[in-house]
């Protein structure tokens, strides 16, 4: 039963992540997709627990961690970049 | 075992690493002094591990002590020694000649410098396909920081040619390492000549195009047309010490396709012995006249000198492609002698051009030299050598290739090749040499002179060409032995590997 | 799925190659990283596919092939850092030049609308 | 409200208790060793780090601290289940506007708080702080600081605003005892 | 017992699935930017609190307690809104 | 031993002159002058055996395996040859100790002198004829260098590199051909050589070798059509003239001939070539001699025509005709050199050489002038002189050679029209220098030169005498021994009396007298007549000719390289696709049989989310933000990839690399262009769709016959030792610092280099601050939100916790040093990003370069430790303790070689990015080295 629901939950997310895809295709404002890049990546961070179910294994959590923890820097480069176009000052 | 081995790649780094740190690092002087006596040192200590190799035969040295073909290893044969005997040869000319001024012109001039010896050492001295990826990136992005050393427009464009292609070039390698691991199984060169002697059929074919894939990146290293476009600017664009030690770099691609097409790919790969050479010897062929034309087409000196480093990759590549001993002796001997002189002549070509004021290297009437005799004499040495006239080091390369040629229809063409663009070479010195030196316009000379570590590194360069005649009997007694050596795979698998492996059954 | 992986690995290579023939530094750069994305799943590749087989010992009973991930480990680094140089040298010909054309000068039909600074 | 640490080894001890408690959350054990080390990290990182951080107010009431966690929790949840209505739902019904909510707070880590809440809670994500530092020459005399949001679908905004301040921003002023 | 702890895991997966994507079809199907905004800063987080939760009950039933999966849910609290704020 | 002396004495003469440079002028010329003279004596010392017919021999071995040795060979014809370039040498140094004056540099003309005469002495000697190549190009060189004396004139410059150029072509040539005969001789040893001349001509390749060995020999005896050089190379001093284009260079070629005379001669081919050539030349020279008005420009033709007789009999194959050559060239050496010699100090002495200035010298210099007419006469050969010997032996031999079969008589009546013109430029030079009226417009007035430097002519002159008067006596031994070398066998019977009776050759030689005198008082006609025939100017065409192959190859060298980089990178992707895709034609299959692993939805959907972001990425190229934000899709699904294929740690690697990637591209964006203008024409654009979706196919092809091949590896190994020898579980990071820890050494370098560069490259940037982004939005003022600043704060901490963790469990799990070192850095470029550099610098004053170093170190440090326990480099070490409390803990030093990776990557990272953020601030990096 476990396998069928996160088979179907691994459906979900994919189809989340290719819907974020598709913002970050149209934009139309760099905003937009840059909210939909930093969406993926925490959408990443589900399909990879995801996978570690799947796998039964813990040494996925770490790459997951990774993405909460940096993606965020990422994004943030991109904003100040937008705010500021100098990211360090 | 002997930990004289890896001392070419270490003492480098080392050096580096204390001149970044205090106290080393506040005085110039410091920096200086302590990167020329490392590298004395270092050219000892080579000296030494030759002379340990051509007594005790081939050694390995087990990074880890990993034995092979597990771990990575460094070889010493009498060819690789004698190639890092000759970077740290030239390496001590170049940074005397760069501890006059120059050095002082940018950031991090002896670290990059020393880091950039590492690379090239380890290049040279390891047995392993990958780490040699390693060492050709660590030379490459030391040769990167000090290609832009002392700034300047042409160093930029040039820099930035040199840079991309030199990274697409990584990327072949690395396609080129993931075919030969995912079918042979193995990353050690001598293991891989194993493996490539018991290949399954269907296997052939993919291990041909991951050969032929390291064919391009070799071949780009070297300058070997059509990938060579590369060289003039950027050996001409380098700052003078740079271009010096650069002139080891084409010599790099050189043995690496000497290494990897003798041993891989050599007799005991049945279907697959000697895929290269079809390739290698037009191309070798068209690359020396292609030299030859830019000799006589160049408008400043230094170009010149480019284009003659570009004739030396054509004859090496054609000789590598020629697969008996005596070319490849000959490739040791011609290697060294080219390799000293052209960085010789790229320092020559600074001096020449600080003297002439702001004609400097062009190749157009300009003031009058204030050393012209001393300038005159050694561009005379150089250009005498490097056009394989007598009595320098050139001619016995020049005797050494065309007595290595194979089958008479292959030394027809060689020797017409040869030949004519040694004439080219002579007609173009001879221009460069009376337009530079006779055609002065005006009586006062400027007031630059040659400094004295400039005119030592000079001299320290220069003095080889007749050194190496004087003793040419043992050089090439020396590299008939390196030659016969790196050819004897069996041998050096066995040493390597232990008497189990051979390469000899088929499957 | 090894015909998927193919396919993706010839098509990042496809599109990297093409953004490294454009005419300017950062198109270069961006096909550069896009190449090595696709030189990096292929050396990986060249270990074969394995699902749940971490080469961590202990935690299942067919192991992955190391060797390959940690080529492609140094692979990675060592490709961070000449990305890093590149982009740098780029914004280094841009100053020194004065545009980011690969050849340092705009081809000739282009001189006339010389990129303001 | 109080800005040095009671004690100079140990400068700000709940990011301590906090540290530790990741370190052990990391290594899945409370065994002796991992509490040792742990301890150690715990003790030392923030002693390292201690530079980065400027002076902020520090937490007075701990279990207050707490009781807004849990109730931050709460919104969440009911939160996420309106906008979830609301996203699925038509449209045209939703009225989205700016909402400028005048702050008590001046401190910045209180006023971050505040406005991730914001974010978290039903309807609303914050938008700017005004004014910054770098907007007014002399940063210390600004008296009057603003949280402007944005609302997914405005009824009443004094009460809106009432609602935030009562239930997020006084809690907060507790917590931080300013 | 063991059924019990399954049958959580299945339900907070689900959970975190649908508001995962929920917050994304917000992304996708809302008109303006800064509505756009209100679907992932929210559902994203709790669509992550619910499948972490999923994993966390899901590796207690295979091993020992397991309870890291909440640190990625205290960075995703700390960082989640920031990003929102900066955009 | 002594005979190698008579070599090395000439040699160390080279130094005398520069040791002695700034000695007296008279001092210094009689120091040059003593080792040639005592080589001299050397030789003479020898003269007994060596005209007993023996020949002496002396070797040494250079360089055995080319066969190159130092081989000395003494016969007769070397001590002939010896002879004129050891004692011409010497009257030359005499000479022109007074014919250079105070301004030329007397040591630099006798080192160049000197080292002549080596090569010259090294020719004739040697008796290995890749010995005889090496200083058969040292003449070339030195010539070059004697000829260019005068640098400062035009001509003499053109001269002296049309000289090389055409001697240097002819020494390629000829080495070949020497080559050639190694191998078909199986040695260079001149003795076989010489000894197997049958084998020699019998070979397929005898016609190559004759004809490359001919142009040696052509070229170097300026024989016709290689004529054209020697007229031009007399802008050397006349002392140079008089040496090298008498007695020594113009020679060497026909010594050639004489010393490969057994080897080579005899065959009709040789006959031809040799003789028709020398005819040529005979009447070409003799001809165009008499309208030159420089008296050198007439000397030269003559020497021309006069090599090519010799040549001409050497031609002819006969005995006889080839001692009457080796006469010959005796005799031409003598009178030639003193004519030179007069012609010089007429030059000296009256300011000019234009024989249409120079009348009636007789009054001026009657002693030089008597010399210059008996070594004329002698040229012209009159009888009672040596020319007239030699002449005649010619005759005779033009008469009994049948060459030609039915049409050999025709020999004989050129032989003797070119006799007609010597005797006419001959009495040109004797009549219209010294007598013919006036002198016209000289500079000076003429006089006699000083005693000593008119004696070299006069030593000559007598010979020339002598030699005419009593040939016998004088020069029998010498020739005999000579020809006895020349011909191998035993020599012919020949007399060398002045009067043969009354025959044809007489008759010749009288018709040669009188024709010469009609032509010269008729001369006037013929002069008219040459002037209407266009005049070639060799030098001229020479020049342009070279001038046309530097402009030939400057456009193909633009033709093939136009600098674009473009067309590079075509060249290398064409070769990928060309050497890669080939081999694939052959392979029969690309599935090698092994099982594929089943595709599911979501691995679809990775695969889909991976193609459609690398596509976006292309066609957004130009709007560069969004083509980051594409790529950086890219990064993550190759990273979720990564984990989905079981390879943690690359993921996790994938994942910061990806992070620092784009913050370094933001921060890089902001110095260029955020748009990248429409360039590529259409068909560019579909040229390089092509060569993409090729080198694209190819790539994958190849990786998925990789894949689905079965393979056995060395990882197994790995697998079986990483716990035991390596003291960790996951095999990944063991390898990267155990099994193959010296590729992560290596690795960190190039990551810490990386940053050196860059730091270099950025300080003394010229840099410029857009004051606003692409679209043209200005900036928001809020530099750093409160937010932001708040929260990084909070986050450092933890962060570094997690990079601890991270640090520490990558031995056994996944993660590492390198890892933990981007988290870290990340980290802290927060907070530069959050609070700027300067609230960093105040909390933070590192100079990174100095943490890279540091790192560098540690892992250096690390590796050679284990040097302590005499293992290698980099030999791993670990253990288990037992601490009370806390129970088992592992030590190993592969965790202090991670160390260093991990401060390397710090170290690197934060250099990098900060350098490039602090470029818009007041802190940009800048070259402080030089404190
Ligand atoms: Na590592
Ligand atoms: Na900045």
């Amino acid at each position: 039963m476990l396998n069928q629901v996160i088979f179907l939950v691994f459906g979900m997310i994919s189809l989340a992540l290719l819907l974020n895809l598709w913002r970050l295709l149209i934009g139309p404002s760099l905003p937009d997709r840059i909210l939909a890049l930093d969406t993926m990546f925490i959408n990443s961070i589900a399909l990879i627990i995801l996978y570690g179910l799947l796998m039964g294994s813990p040494l996925y959590f770490e790459a997951a961690l990774l993405i909460a923890m940096l993606g965020f820097v990422s994004t943030v480069a991109v904003c100040k970049f937008l705010l500021r176009g100098d990211i360090i000052e | 075992m002997s930990h004289l081995i890896i001392a070419p790649i270490l003492l480098p780094i080392l050096t580096a690493i204390l001149i970044m740190l205090p106290p080393i690092h506040y005085s110039p002087m410091r920096r200086r002094w302590v990167s020329m006596v490392s590298t004395v040192i270092l050219l000892i200590l080579t000296g030494c591990l030759l002379w340990q190799t051509q007594t005790d035969g081939i050694a390995f040295y087990a990074l880890g002590n990993w034995q092979p073909p597990y771990g990575i290893i460094l070889v010493a044969d009498i060819f690789s020694v004698s190639m890092v005997c000759l970077t740290s040869f030239l390496a001590l000319g170049a940074i005397c000649y760069g501890s006059a001024g120059e050095d002082e012109k940018g950031s991090f001039f002896h670290p990059l410098f020393q880091f950039q010896l590492m690379g090239i050492n380890g290049a040279f001295l390891t047995g392993d396909l990958f780490n040699l990826f390693v060492f050709f990136e660590v030379l490459l992005i030391a040769s990167y920081g000090l290609l832009v050393h002392a700034g300047g427009k042409n160093k930029t464009k040039a820099a930035v040619h040199y840079v991309v292609l030199n990274l697409a070039g990584s990327a072949v390698f690395l396609f080129s390492l993931g075919i030969l691991y995912g079918t042979l199984g193995t990353l050690n060169i001598a293991d891989m000549a194993v493996q490539v002697a018991k290949l399954p059929p269907e296997n052939l074919m993919l291990v041909k195009s991951g050969g032929l894939l390291l064919l391009i990146v070799f071949a780009l290293k070297a300058a070997l047309l059509p990938l060579q476009f590369w060289l003039p600017a950027t050996y001409s664009a380098a700052s003078p010490p740079v271009a010096a030690l650069f002139a080891v770099m084409t010599k790099i691609g050189i043995y690496a396709l000497l290494r990897v097409y003798t041993t891989i790919f050599g007799e005991q790969a049945g279907p697959l012995a000697g895929i290269a050479s079809d390739w290698l010897w037009p191309l070798g062929l068209a690359t020396i006249m292609l030299g030859a034309i830019g000799v006589l087409a160049s408008q400043d000196l230094r170009k010149l000198v480019a284009n003659l480093v570009i004739i030396s990759v054509g004859t090496l590549v054609t000789l590598v492609a020629i697969e008996n001993s005596a070319a490849t002796s000959a490739v040791m001997y011609y290697t060294i002698h080219s390799t000293l002189v052209c960085g010789a002549l790229f320092l020559l070509a600074d001096v020449i051009g600080a003297q002439r004021g702001k004609a400097g290297d062009r190749l157009v009437p300009g003031r009058r030299m204030a050393q012209p005799a001393l300038l005159g004499t050694l561009f005379m040495v150089a250009a005498v050598t490097v056009a394989g006239l007598p009595p320098l080091s050139g001619f016995v390369g020049k005797l050494m290739i065309l007595q290595a040629a194979g089958t008479p229809s292959q030394q027809l063409l060689l020797w017409t090749i040869v030949l004519i663009s040694s004439l080219m070479v002579l007609i173009g010195l001879s221009r460069a040499g009376s337009v530079l030196f006779w055609r002065v316009s005006g009586n006062e000379a400027g007031p630059e002179r040659v400094l004295p570590l400039q005119a030592f590194a000079l001299t320290w360069l220069l003095l080889a060409a007749p050194l190496m005649v004087v003793f040419a009997g043992p050089l090439t007694e020396l590299s008939f032995a390196a030659a016969e050596q790196m050819r004897d795979i069996q041998t050096s698998i066995t040493i390597i590997l232990g008497d189990a492996a051979s390469v000899g059954e088929q499957p | 799925m090894e015909s998927l992986l193919a396919g993706c690995i010839g098509f990042l290579t496809a599109c990297g190659v093409f953004l490294l023939l454009r005419g300017r530094t950062f198109p270069v750069v961006v096909g550069l990283t896009m190449l090595a994305y696709a030189v990096n799943l292929f050396l990986f590749s060249s270990g074969r596919l394995t699902l749940q087989g971490a080469a961590v010992l202990g935690t299942t009973e067919h192991y992955a092939d190391p060797l390959p991930q940690a080529l492609v480990l140094t692979a990675i680094v060592i490709g961070f850092a000449m990305t890093a140089y590149l982009v740098i040298l780029a914004i280094r010909a841009r100053a020194d030049l004065g545009n980011d054309h690969v050849d340092g000068k705009l081809p000739g039909n282009q001189m006339s609308r010389k990129e303001s600074r | 409200m109080r800005v040095t640490p009671r004690f100079s080894w140990l400068p700000t001890p709940y990011r301590s208790v906090l540290l530790l408690l990741v370190w052990l959350l990391l290594n899945q054990s409370i065994e002796v060793v991992h509490l040792f080390f742990g301890t150690i990290l715990a003790l030392v990182i923030p002693w390292i780090s201690a530079k980065f951080r400027d002076p902020q107010p520090l937490i007075e009431r701990p279990f207050l601290a707490l009781r807004y966690i849990l109730r931050v929790f709460g919104d969440i949840v009911t939160a996420n289940a309106q906008v979830a209505i609301l996203i699925l739902g038509p449209q045209r019904k939703l009225n989205p506007a700016f909402v400028r909510i005048p702050l008590d707070l001046q401190h910045d880590l209180p006023i971050t708080i505040l406005a991730s809440t914001v974010s978290m809670t039903p309807g609303t994500v914050s938008a700017d702080v005004y004014p910054c530092h770098d907007t007014e020459p002399d940063a210390k005399e600004i008296t009057q600081r603003w949280l402007l949001i944005h609302v997914l679908n405005l009824e009443d905004e004094a009460e809106l605003i009432a609602t935030i301040k009562s239930r997020y921003e006084a809690p907060l002023k507790e917590i931080f005892q300013c | 017992m063991q059924n019990w702890i399954e049958w959580a895991v299945a339900f907070f997966l689900l959970l975190g699935g649908s508001f995962v994507l929920i917050g994304s079809i917000g992304l996708t199907r809302m008109p303006d930017f800064f509505m756009r905004l209100h679907g992932p800063t929210k559902a994203t987080t709790l669509g992550m609190g619910g499948i972490l939760l999923g994993s966390i009950f899901y590796f207690s039933l295979q091993q020992s307690v397991s309870v890291n999966e909440l640190l990625i849910t205290i960075f995703l609290l700390i960082t989640a809104p920031i990003s929102a704020h900066m955009l | 031993m002594t005979l190698l002396w008579i070599l090395l004495l000439p040699l160390l003469g080279t130094l005398v002159p520069l040791l002695t440079a700034n000695w007296r002028r008279s001092a210094c010329a009689m120091a040059t002058a003593i080792p040639p003279a005592f080589a001299l004596m050397i030789l003479l010392y020898h003269a007994s055996a060596v005209f007993a017919g023996e020949s002496l021999r002396y070797s040494l071995a250079w360089i055995p395996l080319l066969g190159l040795d130092i081989s000395i060979r003494l016969d007769g014809l070397a001590f002939l040859f010896s002879l004129l370039i050891l004692g011409i040498g010497l009257l030359i140094i005499l000479y022109a100790r007074y014919y250079l004056s105070e301004q030329d540099s007397m040591p630099r003309f006798y080192a160049y002198l000197m080292l002549f005469m080596t090569a010259m002495m090294g020719i004739v000697l040697s008796n290995n004829i890749l010995q005889l190549w090496f200083f058969w190009e040292l003449t070339s060189i030195s010539s070059f260098l004697l000829i260019s004396y005068w640098w400062h004139k035009s001509e003499a410059r053109r001269g002296a590199r049309m000289a090389l150029t055409v001697t240097g072509a002819g020494g390629l040539c000829l080495l070949a051909a020497l080559l050639l005969l190694g191998q078909v001789t199986g040695s260079y040893d001149l003795d076989v050589i010489l000894a197997s001349g049958a084998v020699i001509q019998q070979h397929s390749w005898y016609p190559l070798i004759l004809v490359l060995f001919l142009l040696g020999c052509f070229t170097k005896s300026a024989q016709f059509p290689f004529h054209f050089w020697l007229p031009n190379a007399m802008a050397a001093p006349t002392p140079v003239s008089a040496y090298l284009h008498s007695a020594t260079m113009v020679k060497a070629g026909i010594f050639l001939l004489a010393r490969f005379y057994p080897a080579m001669a005899g065959t009709d081919l040789w006959f031809l070539l040799v003789s028709l050539t020398g005819l040529t030349t005979l009447l070409v020279g003799a001809y165009l001699a008499l309208f030159k008005h420089d008296l050198k420009g007439l000397l030269a033709y003559s020497t021309i025509s006069h090599l090519g007789l010799i040549t001409l009999l050497f031609g002819m194959g006969t005995d006889l005709a080839a001692v009457a050559g080796v006469f010959h060239i005796i005799n031409h050496a003598t009178f030639k050199a003193s004519l030179f010699m007069a012609a010089g100090i007429i030059d000296h002495e009256s300011g000019s050489r234009d024989m249409r200035k120079l009348n009636g010298l007789w009054h001026f210099m009657p002693i030089t002038a008597t010399l210059a007419m008996v070594a004329a006469a002698a040229m012209a050969g009159v009888p009672l002189l040596n020319g007239f010997l030699s002449k005649e032996m010619f005759f005779v031999e033009t008469l009994q050679q049948h060459l030609l079969g039915s049409l050999s008589w025709i020999i004989p009546v050129l032989a003797t029209i070119a006799g007609i013109f010597s005797v006419a430029y001959s009495m040109r030079f004797i009549h219209d220098v010294f007598f013919n009226g006036k002198p016209k417009g000289l500079t000076k007035t003429p006089h006699e030169p000083p005693r000593y430097m008119r004696m070299p002519v006069e030593v000559l002159v007598v010979l020339c005498i002598l030699v005419g008067v009593a040939p016998g006596y004088i020069v029998g031994d010498l020739l005999h021994a000579a020809s006895l070398a020349v011909l191998g066998t035993d020599v012919p019977e020949y007399s060398l009396a002045i009067w043969h009776g009354f025959n044809v050759a007489l008759l010749m030689s009288i018709v040669a007298l009188a024709g010469g005198a009609l032509i010269y008082v008729n001369r006037k006609h013929l002069f008219d007549f040459q002037n209407t025939l266009p005049g070639v100017d060799a030098i001229t065409t020479f020049e342009a000719a070279m001038k046309l192959l530097a402009k030939r190859c400057q456009q193909i060298y633009g033709w093939l390289d136009n600098g674009s980089l473009q067309r590079y990178l075509v060249f290398l992707l064409m070769a990928i696709v060309v050497l890669a895709g080939l081999p694939l034609l052959q392979l029969d299959t690309l599935f090698g049989g092994r099982p594929e692993l089943p595709v599911d939805a979501v691995n679809a959907a990775g695969a889909a989310m991976l193609l459609i972001s690398a596509f976006a990425t292309v066609v957004f190229h130009r709007q560069r933000v969004v083509a980051l934000l594409m790529i950086s899709v890219v990064g993550l699904m190759v990273s979720i990839a990564f984990t989905r294929f079981s390879a943690p740690d690359l993921a996790l690697t994938q994942l910061s690399v990806e992070v620092v990637t784009i913050i370094l591209l933001m921060l890089a964006l902001f110095f260029l262009p955020h748009k990248t203008p429409k360039q590529s024409s259409p068909t560019r654009v579909i040229r390089d769709i092509g060569l993409a979706s090729m080198v694209g196919v190819v790539i994958g092809s190849i990786s998925y016959a990789i894949m689905t091949r079965p393979f056995n590896t060395i990882s197994d190994y790995f697998l079986a030792n990483s716990k035991t020898g390596g003291g960790g579980t996951n095999v990944v990071n063991v390898i990267l610092v155990d099994f193959r820890g010296f590729d992560t050494f290596g690795e960190i370098a190039v990551l810490g280099i990386a940053s050196l560069g860059i730091f270099k490259l950025l300080t003394r940037i010229p840099v410029f601050k857009p004051s606003s982004d692409g679209e043209g939005r200005p900036w928001a003022l809020e530099r750093h939100p409160v937010l932001l600043a708040t929260v990084s704060q909070s986050l450092l901490p933890l962060a570094l916790m997690v990079s601890v963790f991270i640090f520490f469990r990558g031995h056994n799990l996944p993660g590492g040093g390198f890892i933990a070192g981007l988290v870290t850095a990340v980290a802290l470029i927060l907070q530069y990003i959050a609070h700027g550099v300067e609230w960093v610098k105040s909390r933070m004053n590192v100079e990174y370069q100095r943490v890279v170093a540091v790192g560098l170190m540690v892992a250096l440090v690390t590796g050679v430790a284990s040097w302590v326990f005499g293992k290698p480099f980099l030999t791993s070490w670990f253990d288990y303790f037992d601490i009370p409390i806390l129970g088992k803990i592992e030590l190993a030093s592969a965790i202090a070689f991670d160390a260093g990776v991990y401060i390397t990557v710090v170290g690197s990272t934060l250099l990098i990015l900060a350098s490039l953020g602090k470029m818009t601030t007041s802190h940009r990096p800048v070259h402080t080295e030089g404190i």
